[in-house]
């Protein structure tokens, strides 16, 4: 049975522009197994805030999961000031991640932007384990909000962007996709639409895509979530991004 | 303590159901509890073909509360007999089965195939949905269409017929007495209230389609006075929901004079809230002095006859 | 920044101005900060007798908002203009004067005197309080009878007229365009909707009249959609209201097409709220790209026209 | 001008059942000189209650004041788990308290019940130090709650009641009127509404009594907390708890 469980702030710290890195333990730790997959995070006290926050798991590590979030509203920024040892109300791991079961020896580009580059973390960590290549290849805002670089160097080739151009490559992450090696096998992207959009569209080789939208439940009972098939024959034709993502084969849903 | 309660085509063993569209087809929420411990199970809205609904963005937050514009979203009534109703067949958990429609051939169609099926217990006619475009919306707010949709429903429905209530209008006890006269044999209440909210940023709505219904806490004075007024009016049993989000809002629409109560937009932020509400209610319902469920209804209108008769 | 606002009767110097009954006659809060700082001053309602009110209790709290039946408590036109407007004389603030009645011949001798009263600069035609028993609300429920009180209360009126619309109606637009055809400067939106809640010792409504009026942060959702609506389906301007607490609040009601913003309930949370907002808000606007006030009004439906006109 | 100050909290303890005791300290604190005023004190967090709650002054003594409070809903709860250091949201003194200026060299006697005994510490000390005799009767539901008895004897001599009989007198506080001493010349009593009319009406000597209504603004602006005068002549016909209150002579509003 899927649970909810109070999980204790291990760690709740500034680590860029806005963007806080908190760490948390708790009885599911284990089964957050999946890369791309999120936590369901309530936020507030009482009834201030009926819906829950979506979050990326960023890592799993010794029973400990990572979140990394930006401040954007009154959520995130209630979440910001849980202490140490405070307990956090979460569900999860809910969604469906990234498919890298039987993912060995490719050479995999991972490419995020902002809030996007958590999950491609764990991702990553997971490739490597499996005999992965891996190159990264990261889009911040302005140098100020850049996070992990070196935790993505240690996994492999790490190119950075800013909108900006105040580090790393001026520009937007689909600038460099030209660059990349040759051998790429797969891609692995999660970020804003726009950059979706147009690193499945440069792309030729086959990729998946993490995206996106406003959650009520987040469990796949609400139709709050979805999107359309690029198959109009599909038998559904829509995909809850809560359950049946937020990973999609990239051309599988209407960007 | 009694936590029974017995309505038309319903006969719960305690008084908490999920409210349509909250609890999909209850599939999801299995996964977090075994749902025969509910009262009964409100199924989403079904329409005759499948809809797929409004553009995203189709929820918003606000204070206390939030905004929705699914706009009905749901397989077709075909599928939600053939995978969804097929599902429920494992529980014993009475049904009532949501139905919509954008004319009245479309509800009374709907009503008929779902009214049909041996796992629905009774139909909820939803007249109320302020999100789609074309119908809906126009028979909730016209006492006369509400009655003739009513009428033309109950004519082919094999189970009783709730009819759930919009609290967008000036008076909710002309509807409810509307609707009572042409046959209903229950109501729910109440739907959401047509709000927005806008985007600083880009200056639009943030629901693609502009409005949204307001639902949970915020919504629940407007709720519990509409019960209040309209179960002192008719002499049919009303499902009372709109914000609840603890024991002490269940009991609140039941001395308001619902006689079941619907647990929303509750379920988002707590998946276990129903059974959660099951297990706290007797010892709420014995602290405040009552032995039953039933005893509870209607009670801050019906106080002063209960002392006097002195029971 | 210009924050300047140019109405019917009245010339706002900032967008802001306290919501009537939720200020008194100001003199409370000049004890706070000093009332010039004000864009206006809505002061309450006046009936052409003094009224006791309600009994109390007269408010209660609910989930991000609050009930009140207060009840048109006022000391009668006559005291309020020889105390209250002799008080507020020290000020420069622009009145707007908030007319109640039981009757047609009620509301227009008040608004006689009133709008005859060298300080008041106009009138606000409260036509929706919920909570008294006789009158007022069905002027705020019927269209025709709205429109024949305002075309009585135009004709004796020596200043602009604001008609102060319900949200308890299943057709807001309706109203609107009722009262505006009757003569109607300008429109105030929205008053409170109609609530209750329960004592769960005593089984009974909390407030003595059982019934409220609920404001607050709970009700900006429907607010923000009625300003919305109307705004594009008159030509009149609407001072806009409803549970703003924020700066961010204001300038989402501008954008919604209102052109000036009325702070009740928050009031009572922050007395200083009102000089707040109006130092806060360049700054916000700033930040979301206006230039003045007049350039947010409205925008969440003429953006597209103004990105085209390219200004 | 009146302001609202966040006022840092000193202590805030458990001094009986569901009773606690909070000192706080500010800015206004040296205003706070007329017994039987309140605090109108924000509760939660941003909007979640839009109300602020009236707590009386319980004393006031080197720049710190002290209220008592009990856990009786939500706001209350609040209030209970604020933490020393922090600071809460008060606006105060308000109301007009009691009328003690030039009483001196008197017997008065104190009544009080439950929540409405806090007033009386503050005004029990401001009377012993303008030379007066202090007689207290004090009523609670139980010995749980029994609070203040020995800062109350400091003063003089001090009566307790439970309704229970668990400790003290068994009973009402008014049951014990009877017996005090004749020379009594004043009271001062607040309570809840029957306790303050069977005071009223059993003493025939002047007093003054303290009142509890729903407030809305709690500074004389929204009319939410008016009572009627007695006297049907009287040129306003009410009074406002918050403003021309909450004390009042007895006799002048109806209870
Ligand atoms: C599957 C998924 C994974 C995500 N992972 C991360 C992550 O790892 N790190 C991170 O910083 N952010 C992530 N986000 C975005 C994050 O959920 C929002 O930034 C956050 O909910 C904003 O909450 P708030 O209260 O601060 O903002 P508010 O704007 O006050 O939130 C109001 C409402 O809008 C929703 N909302 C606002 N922005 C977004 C958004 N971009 N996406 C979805 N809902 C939104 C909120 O959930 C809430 O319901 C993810 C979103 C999704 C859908
Ligand atoms: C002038 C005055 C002085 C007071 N002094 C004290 C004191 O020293 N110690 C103490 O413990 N209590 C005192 N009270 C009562 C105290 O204000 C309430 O117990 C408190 O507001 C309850 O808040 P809550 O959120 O815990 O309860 P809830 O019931 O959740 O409150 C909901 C709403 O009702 C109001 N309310 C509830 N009960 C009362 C009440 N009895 N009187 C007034 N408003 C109420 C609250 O202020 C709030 O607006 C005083 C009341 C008044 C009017
Ligand atoms: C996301 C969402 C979807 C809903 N869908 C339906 C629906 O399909 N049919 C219906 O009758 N009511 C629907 N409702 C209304 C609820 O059943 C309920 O009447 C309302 O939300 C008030 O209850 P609450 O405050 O507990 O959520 C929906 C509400 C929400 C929040
Ligand atoms: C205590 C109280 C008294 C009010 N009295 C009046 C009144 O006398 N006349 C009137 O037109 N509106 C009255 N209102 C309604 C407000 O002016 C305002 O329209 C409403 O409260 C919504 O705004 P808010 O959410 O900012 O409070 C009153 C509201 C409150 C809370
Ligand atoms: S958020 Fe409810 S279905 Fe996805
Ligand atoms: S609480 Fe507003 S006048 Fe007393």
């Amino acid at each position: 049975m899927l649970k909810k469980d109070d999980m204790h702030v291990l760690q709740n710290k500034w680590i860029a522009s806005n963007t806080f890195e908190m760490k948390l333990t708790g009885r599911f730790v284990n089964s957050m197994k999946q890369p791309g997959q999120f936590l369901h995070i309530k936020v507030g006290d009482g009834t201030s805030h009926v819906l829950r926050r979506p979050l990326s798991i960023a890592n799993v590590d010794h029973h400990i999961v990572t979140v990394i979030y930006k401040i954007v509203g009154k959520g995130t920024k209630w979440l910001s000031e849980r202490k140490i040892g405070e307990t956090v109300d979460v569900i999860g791991p809910r969604g469906t991640g990234f498919p890298i079961e039987g993912v060995r020896n490719e050479h995999i580009v991972l490419i995020g932007g902002g809030v996007g580059v958590p999950p491609l973390y764990y991702l990553g960590r997971k490739l490597v384990q499996q005999s992965n290549t891996v190159t990264s290849v990261l889009g911040f805002q302005g140098k100020d909000g850049v996070f992990y670089e070196d935790a993505f160097r240690e996994l492999g080739e790490t190119l950075i962007t800013t909108d900006d151009g105040s580090y790393g490559y001026k520009g937007r992450v689909t600038d460099l996709i030209g660059v990349l090696n040759q051998d790429v096998t797969q891609y692995f992207s999660c970020g804003p639409k726009p950059m979706l959009k147009g690193v499945s569209e440069t792309f030729t080789i086959p990729g998946f895509i993490s995206l996106e939208e406003r959650m009520g439940c987040g469990v796949g009972a609400c139709f709050a979530c979805v999107c359309e098939t690029s198959d109009p024959e599909d038998s559904k034709g829509y995909r809850k991004i809560c359950q049946d993502g937020p990973v999609f084969p990239a051309g599988e849903v209407v960007l | 303590m009694d936590l029974r309660v017995s309505l038309p085509g319903l006969e719960l063993k305690n008084p908490i159901l999920p409210a349509s569209g909250c609890f999909g087809f209850g599939r999801e929420f299995s996964e977090f509890y075994d749902l025969n411990e509910l009262g009964a199970i409100t199924i989403k809205a079904a329409t005759s073909e499948g809809r797929f609904g409004n553009p995203t963005p189709r929820v918003a937050e606000t204070s206390g509360g939030m905004l929705n514009a699914i706009g009905l979203q749901n397989p077709g009534v075909k599928r939600i007999m053939e995978e969804e109703l097929k599902f429920l067949e494992q529980y014993e958990t009475p049904i009532l089965a949501n139905v919509a429609g954008s004319t009245e051939e479309e509800y009374v169609e709907v009503a008929r195939e779902l009214g049909a099926h041996h796992r629905v217990n009774a139909l909820e006619l939803n007249i109320s949905c302020p999100n789609v475009k074309e119908g809906g919306i126009q028979f909730g707010t016209d006492p006369s269409l509400a009655a003739s949709l009513t009428r033309a429903v109950k004519s082919v429905s094999e189970v009783p017929v709730y009819v759930k209530l919009s609290p967008n209008t000036g008076d909710i006890v002309e509807m409810a007495k509307a609707v009572e006269g042409a046959g209903a044999d229950g109501l729910s209440m109440i739907n959401t209230l047509v709000g927005m909210k806008l985007d600083l940023g880009t200056g639009r709505p943030i629901l693609a389609n502009g409005t949204g219904g307001l639902s949970g806490p915020s919504i629940k004075p407007v709720a519990i006075r509409m019960v209040y007024q309209v179960s002192q009016a008719v002499s049919i049993p009303i499902i009372g929901m709109g914000g609840v989000t603890c024991v002490e809002d269940v009991l609140e629409f039941l001395l308001a004079g619902a006689s079941a109560v619907a647990v929303g937009t509750a379920n988002f932020q707590n998946p276990l809230i129903c059974p959660e509400l099951i297990e706290q209610l007797p010892e709420l319902m014995d602290r405040c002095g009552y032995g039953s469920v039933q005893a509870c209804i209607g009670r801050s209108f019906k106080h002063e006859e209960t002392s006097l008769s002195g029971t």
